[in-house]
């Protein structure tokens, strides 16, 4: 009995201790502290639902999103899974379904996964949006597109095709084989090189497992592979800076061309020392903002289907095309821009 | 005479149990000292005590005249106590000749290996105690009684003043006993100081200059022991017999005996009986690569008690895992009341009505973390608990009917197999085969390291249960009681068997049957 | 240890688990929002589902003095076939839920065969047949290939209720009694803890012993799969990467609800509050909203207090004794 | 033959590898790649002597991983602090050691399974320092990779370093009394105890020096790049692990040699870069690195079996 009184005491304690650091942490009172007077409507609380915590790009998507939630006074809620895993994220959305929230804006990992989740939500009333990686048309209102994968897909090939003159050997470096937006991006570089540059070739695709040493190993396992290659292109922002490491290590900077998607700061370096020429992103953090904007919009009704644009605080007008707004085309860090931006 | 060792008083207790309830011991230099008492009596407590393996709760011990007030085994190890223990303390995957270096070589950890030394030390002193094993061998790879011996070795590489041996014959062939009391001998005239402890009261007689015999924790006694050591290397069978029927008055076995137990035990050997049945278990040349065993033929026949004596290493135990199915035959035939059959597994054997109860019981024999009563029932769950549902009813009946009948000291059919002493354990053994209702039991050492009391009544059960029209296979190494129990007696050598003899057989024909020839001019 | 003892600490242990858990529900119920309403509690008890069936599986193993860390691989490896038997070979539900079972049984079995016809330890053998199958289930799909548009009728069963409850919570209740049966109440469970307590002793006994430690694997395998299945009915679809990870909660779910990971000791209702210990904390952390990674650090913390709760006082009263004993006089001799 | 039967298979199967792609794919084999190559293993070979410790003691630690992701990423805060990399060495290390500890006490003081102990800290390590860090990268300070020497030099010395370490506890291993020790008590430790060992000490010892491997390998990560993923280290555990048991050390403790593990890290590490070079797809990497696993331990469990009995 003692022991079970110590045991309990000891949960109590850690588990107080905890709530007490990590509410300040992501719902924290920060939240209201701007005190939006202005707004009379009670505060909404909007869910924001990254992949996957712990990564740099959602992070930096979260961060415009608090920004937003400041603004107009919401509550925001981030969760996600510590590792990008469907499941987890169907069971976060069934918790905040019982948890009561007014919007959800949700990164899907998994379109088919996600979906009956998020109908379910629909269902009970709570509005949902998507962002980043959509969800089936029918399981929320609109998409913040920031980028079609088709969109994404053509620019990284059109990019590559650019830096090597339209024809020679390539290769690719994956996040992981199996993630949905992953081999959304693969396939679309493929359709593009098939249809647009047949001179060039895609020699190799390997993983990274989302690990920037385990893209450098790669990277440097295809550069002796392939005496011939002309550029490494990744499709996961962990595989930027890993291959440029490995190309830098290799002495073969500037022979073998170095692009993909990738955050500015993560990359600033390798692009400084020409060893990556161009890494391709929207601005995150303005995603994270737009995505918000558009929760409390389509929360209060502001936002309704139909609606050709939609105005979002600090960031002006955006096009609406259907259910999608669109945060506009992606765009490529280089030398001569990058550091203008910081996230 | 120099003192070496001298406990006062010492106390000891576990939980609620008191193991020791004052007891003095002491050891003098040049001395064999005998241990005595019944499982359960104290003295594995006691010997802990000295070689720091316990602390005691109260009392004093004195090593060499001074007092010593913490004794860790480190220390003891220092002060020159060795310790035999009967499950040897070795480590199974490494070499014997880094065994013996760890264990000599104490706890200094930053010095350096010298492998080749080691090595020479180890041939050295194995040597000495003529064991014929390689230093380089993997300790895993030897039997008991070889690692038994390679435990000796330390002890006397340590130059122990004060060496305890637990029961260090109880799995070791005459042969080896032999080589093992010319060391002990030497040990003695030496000037160190031997705690001796045995089961078998003629190796007492033979060895010891006095014995203390324990009872419950107390010290019954100290007597002198009066040897008539005319040759003190002479220690064939005979010979000792010959010593036990002119013992000295001042102390016979009988009043040992009557020491240890608290009462007399007049007959040590229930009678044997005549007229066995049929044939029940018939061998025709069986042999098993893996295991040693050739070329063996043996008729088992109901009522009958066989024993198979031999040296360690002779196959005994080899064949009797053949026939149990633990390593299945490769050659011959097995034939179970006339009808030839085939034996893969132990399940086989068990459904075929053959028992078979393990020499080493805490490994093999009993499960010791589960209750009696489960260990009791292991062998018949298809019989007790039909279609696999367990009924805890019918387990308890039965096991308190085996308690009961052979009766087995626990507090009841839910003590787990470690709380019961040795004997005690090797009847919830027997009782599991027991219940099997088998045609044939194998009993490999039935009586190793259990106390005399508990000794004698395992004998009259087995005897019970021959009379029963049972076909009794007993192995022991235990030669009084290979005489005192068979009706026949087989011997084995190299993996086969090297004679059959009558019940009525002297020692000294099992003895250079189990040798060959050239024991046999002895 | 008498046998008496032995029930209390078990008892004790399950006892002190649950209170753990009634406490977990009052602190979230106290400080999160609609924690605990029913919707939630189905929710649950719908999330836990797959984790509860492995480890329940995952107990009998444990308690022969195994360990499987294959099974979420195969619960990948079993989900994508699934798919394949569906859509690919054009198989109605029901035949390509028997096919799933069947492959489940005989990977199951590979762990089997190595475990116990070559007497490998099963650390290392499933540590293989972790990369194996989560390797062949990337290679069937070439990593990209997904399942999607099962229909409805198969959903239902991740996703609806029945009665009330979530369709799949009987099938999990099933899997529970059938293993609590199993390991309580018949001879098989009497022979794994025989197993996990002393290979060699319980092959002496008679015990098939090879037989017996391959049933677990096997079972195992067959549980992976109807998870797997459940899994796929769950998400509506299967993929490559199902179920990754899940073996660490499935042991540490078996482990905290007292199964000693040396074999012999365990039980099912412990096993059964693990696994509620955990998901309520999943839970429970959510609707306090704070952030996830608590529930990871929670669950860690819970282990080794349990761990350490179970032994500590063992320790203590040993110390006592002996301090207590020391102070006696010693008798006079 | 026999007692390094496990050793040699391991070797046996680098060697077939190796002439697979000595014939099918030189390539494989030039200079640089294979320098990089051998860096990139340099640390994982540090963790996996420290495995091997661990695993011969009769424990196994799987929070390496965690543990190595919170030393890379402090290692990595304190060099963007400016600290002299002399001193963040000794602090990585340091910090290690304190997570090797903790194991240790809980291990060898409470006498709590390893398996379970490590399982718990590996979750708590790791998602604590997913909370307060967030994913964030580290951005490493000019002069910090390969500690502001060349490039060609830095490769080198992470590798002799690796090297040297293998050699220096190999021989330990063998040849100071200490080394045994670690053998005795992995082999049995009451009798280890009665031979005057603490078999307590050692195994707190070995999880100390495990820890303490880990953070110097965490800092040999570190220098590799100029930036720090917090997770480095993913799954590292079970490389290392499999490196350790390919390479013929017993998972029962007391057997096995730090030449086999090097022999096992080898092939495991081959495995991926060749099978670029052999063109084989990526999708197969997993179940090939699985099957390896598995053959080499059935090949040992098949002659083994005969043995037996």
């Amino acid at each position: 009995m003692k022991l079970f009184i110590q045991k309990l005491t000891t949960f109590l304690l850690l588990a107080s201790i905890a709530g007490l650091t990590g509410c300040n942490k992501s719902v924290g009172p920060s939240s209201n502290a701007d005190g939006n007077t202005a707004s009379a409507a009670k505060p909404l609380t909007i869910a924001f639902l990254p992949k996957s915590k712990g990564n740099a790009y959602f992070v930096s998507c979260a961060k415009g999103a608090q920004r937003a939630a400041d603004e107009l006074g919401d509550k925001l809620i981030i969760d996600g899974p510590t590792d990008p895993d469907p499941a987890r994220q169907n069971e976060i959305v069934d918790n905040w379904i019982t948890l009561g929230v007014d919007v959800i804006a949700a990164s899907c990992e998994n379109k088919e996964g996600i979906s009956t989740a998020l109908r379910k939500a629909e269902a009970k009333g709570i509005k949902v949006i998507t962002y980043d990686a959509d969800a089936l048309p029918d399981a929320r209102s609109f998409f913040v597109n920031q980028a079609t994968s088709q969109g994404i897909g053509y620019a990284l090939m059109d990019e590559a095709a650019r830096l090597c003159d339209t024809n020679g050997e390539f290769a690719v470096i994956t996040g992981s084989l199996t993630a949905g937006n992953q081999v959304a991006w693969r396939n679309y570089v493929e359709e593009r090189r098939a249809a647009a540059y047949p001179n060039m070739k895609c020699d190799a695709v390997e993983a990274c497992d989302d690990l920037k040493d385990k893209a450098q190993s790669e990277t440097t396992a295809l550069l002796s592979t392939y005496p011939n290659l002309k550029l490494i292109l990744s499709t996961t922002s962990l595989g930027v800076p890993g291959a440029a490491e490995a190309i830098k290590q290799m002495g073969k900077t500037g022979v073998v061309k170095n692009i993909g998607l990738g955050l500015p700061n993560e990359n600033k370096r390798y692009v400084h020392e020409g060893v990556t020429q161009s890494v391709i992103l929207w601005k995150t953090e303005d995603l994270g903002y737009l995505t918000v904007y558009a929760a409390d919009a389509l929360a209060k009704g502001a936002l309704k289907p139909g609606d050709k644009t939609f105005k979002a605080g600090a960031l002006g007008e955006f096009e609406v095309q259907g259910d999608n707004i669109m945060l506009g085309k992606p765009f490529t860090f280089n030398k001569d821009n990058i550091d203008q931006f910081d996230f | 005479m120099k003192q070496l060792l001298q406990l006062s008083a010492v106390t000891k207790s576990f939980g609620a149990v008191q193991a020791l309830k004052g007891i003095s011991f002491d050891l003098q230099a040049g001395e064999v000292h005998a241990l005595l008492g019944e499982n359960g009596a104290g003295k594995s407590t006691l010997i802990k005590i000295i070689t720091g393996a316990h602390q005691p709760d109260g009392g004093t011990i004195e090593i060499a005249g001074e007092r010593v007030e913490k004794l860790s085994p480190v220390a003891a190890h220092k002060l020159g106590i060795a310790c035999i223990y009967q499950q040897p303390a070795l480590f199974p995957d490494l070499t014997v000749a880094e065994n013996i270096g760890l264990r000599l070589e104490g706890a200094n950890s930053l010095s350096r290996v010298d492998w080749n030394s080691r090595r020479n030390q180890a041939q050295k002193l194995l040597r000495r105690i003529g064991a014929d094993i390689s230093p380089d061998a993997e300790v895993r790879s030897l039997s008991m009684p070889e690692q038994q011996l390679v435990e000796i070795a330390c002890a006397l590489g340590a130059g122990a003043r004060i060496v305890i041996m637990d029961e260090p014959t109880a799995s070791l062939t005459q042969k080896e006993t032999g080589l093992l009391f010319a060391v002990i001998l030497d040990l003695r005239s030496s000037g160190a100081g031997v705690i001796y402890i045995s089961h078998r009261l003629e190796e007492i007689f033979q060895l010891a200059d006095r014995v203390t015999v324990l009872r419950d924790g107390e010290s019954v006694g100290t007597r002198n022991v009066c040897r008539s050591r005319g040759d003190e290397t002479q220690t064939s069978q005979s010979e000792s017999d010959k010593r036990l029927l002119t013992s000295s008055p001042t102390l016979t076995e009988s009043e040992l005996i009557r020491m240890m137990v608290g009462r007399e035990i007049s007959q040590i050997f229930p009678p044997a009986q005549s007229a066995p049945g049929e044939t029940v278990l018939s061998l025709k040349n069986l042999g098993c690569t893996a295991g040693g065993v050739k070329n063996v033929s043996l008729d088992v026949r109901a009522g009958e008690i066989l024993s198979l004596a031999g040296l360690v290493g002779a196959g005994r135990t080899e064949l009797a895992r053949t026939i149990f199915g633990i390593t299945p035959a490769d050659a011959g035939e097995i034939i179970l009341r006339g009808e030839k059959v085939e034996i893969h597994s132990p399940q086989e054997a068990v459904a075929r009505g053959i028992a078979y109860v393990p020499e080493d019981r805490r490994r093999h024999g009993v499960i010791l973390e589960m209750p009696v009563a489960q260990n009791m029932t292991m062998g018949i769950h298809r019989r007790i608990f039909p279609g696999t549902w367990l009924r805890f009813g019918a387990e308890r009946a039965c096991a308190l009917d085996f308690i009961r009948q052979l009766d087995v000291r626990a507090y009841g059919p839910e003590a787990p197999g470690h709380s019961l002493s040795g004997g005690n354990q090797q009847k919830v053994s027997l009782a599991r085969w027991l219940a099997t209702k088998p045609k044939v039991l194998i009993l490999d050492e039935p009586t190793q390291g259990v106390d005399v009391g508990a000794k004698s009544e395992i004998h009259k059960i087995i005897r019970r249960l021959a009379k029963d029209g049972l076909a009794v296979l007993m192995i022991s190494s235990d030669l009084p009681e290979i005489l005192g129990m068979s009706d026949r007696i087989a011997v084995m050598r190299g993996g086969t068997i090297a004679a059959t003899l009558p019940g009525k057989s002297g020692a000294h024909e099992v003895m250079s049957a189990a040798l060959g020839q050239k024991g046999a001019g002895k | 240890m008498d046998k008496h003892g032995f029930k209390k600490i078990l008892l004790r242990h399950e006892t002190i688990l649950f209170a753990v858990l009634v406490a977990e529900w009052i602190f979230f119920e106290v400080i999160g929002r609609n924690f605990g309403t029913y919707d939630n509690t189905c929710d649950i008890l719908r999330h836990s589902c797959e984790i509860g069936l492995l480890a329940l599986a995952m107990t009998p193993i444990i308690l022969t003095g195994g360990i499987d860390l294959s099974v979420a691989s195969l619960l990948g490896l079993c989900a994508i076939l699934f798919g394949k038997f569906w859509r690919d070979a054009g198989m109605p539900i029901p035949l390509a839920v028997a096919c799933t079972i069947g492959v489940g049984a005989l990977a199951g079995g590979l762990n089997a065969t190595l475990i116990s016809w070559l007497r490998l330890p099963p650390l290392i053998v499933t540590l293989g047949t972790f990369s194996l199958f989560r390797g062949l289930a990337e290679a069937i799909t070439r990593g990209v290939d997904t399942f999607t548009n099962f229909p409805d009728s198969f959903l239902f069963l991740g996703q609806d209720r029945w009665l009330g409850i979530p369709a799949q919570a009987p099938f999990f209740l099933a899997a529970a009694i059938f293993f609590w049966l199993l390991v309580h109440r018949t001879t098989f469970g009497r022979s794994f803890r025989a197993i996990g307590f002393s290979p060699e002793g319980a092959r002496y006994a008679g015990i098939p012993v090879a037989r017996r430690v391959a049933m677990v694997y096997v079972l195992a395998g067959i549980v992976s799969a109807i998870a797997a299945i459940i899994y796929t009915a769950r998400l509506g679809q299967a993929k490559a990467d199902a179920g990754t990870g899940y073996e660490l909660f499935a042991i540490t779910a078996v482990v905290l609800g007292g199964t000693s990971i040396f074999g012999g000791v365990g039980s099912i209702p412990g096993t059964l509050l693990g696994v509620a210990a955990i998901a309520v904390l999943h839970s429970g952390i959510a609707h306090a909203l704070l952030p996830g990674e608590m529930a990871g650090m929670l669950t860690g913390v819970l282990l080794i207090l349990a761990l350490a709760g179970s032994t500590l006082p063992k320790m203590i009263s040993s110390l006592r004794a002996r301090k207590a004993a020391l102070k006696i006089p010693p008798q006079a001799a | 033959m026999n007692k390094y039967f496990r050793e040699f298979s391991a070797a046996a199967a680098l060697g077939i590898l190796l002439l697979a792609l000595a014939i099918f794919a030189p390539s494989f084999f030039q200079p640089q790649p294979l320098l990089s190559l051998a860096t990139r293993e340099a640390p994982t070979l540090v963790v996996a002597c420290g495995m091997a410790l661990v695993i011969i003691c009769r424990q196994i630690d799987i929070s390496v991983g965690s543990q190595f992701a919170v030393c890379s990423v402090c290692a990595g805060l304190l060099a963007a602090m400016h600290w002299p990399l002399a001193l963040v060495l000794a602090t990585t290390i340091l910090i290690g050691t304190t997570f090797g500890a903790f194991n240790g006490a809980l291990v060898a003081g409470l006498g709590l399974p390893s398996i379970v102990v490590t399982l718990a800290t590996m979750v708590t390590w790791r998602e604590g320092l997913r909370w307060l860090r967030q994913g964030v990268w580290v951005d490493l300070p000019n002069g910090v990779q390969w500690f502001g020497l060349p490039q060609m030099t830095g490769q080198w010395t992470l590798v002799l370093v690796a090297l040297a370490i293998l050699i220096l506890l190999a021989l330990t291993l063998k040849h100071i009394s200490i080394g045994r020790f670690v053998y005795a008590v992995g082999s049995d430790a009451e009798a280890a105890r009665l031979a005057g060992i603490r078999p307590r000490m050692m195994t707190f010892g070995v999880f100390v020096f495990m820890g303490a491997l880990t953070g110097l390998a965490a800092m040999m990560n570190t220098i590799q790049s100029p930036q720090v993923d917090p997770n480095s280290g993913t799954g590292l555990e079970l490389k290392t692990i499999a490196a350790v048991v390919v390479g013929g050390v017993a998972i029962s403790g007391g057997r096995g040699t730090l030449w086999g593990v090097f022999t096992g890290l080898l092939l495991l590490a081959c495995i991926s870069p060749a099978l670029t070079h052999l063109h084989v797809e990526a999708f197969w990497g997993k179940a090939i690195q699985g099957a390896t696993i598995l053959l080499a331990v059935v090949a040992d469990g098949v002659r083994t079996r005969k043995q037996r009995y």
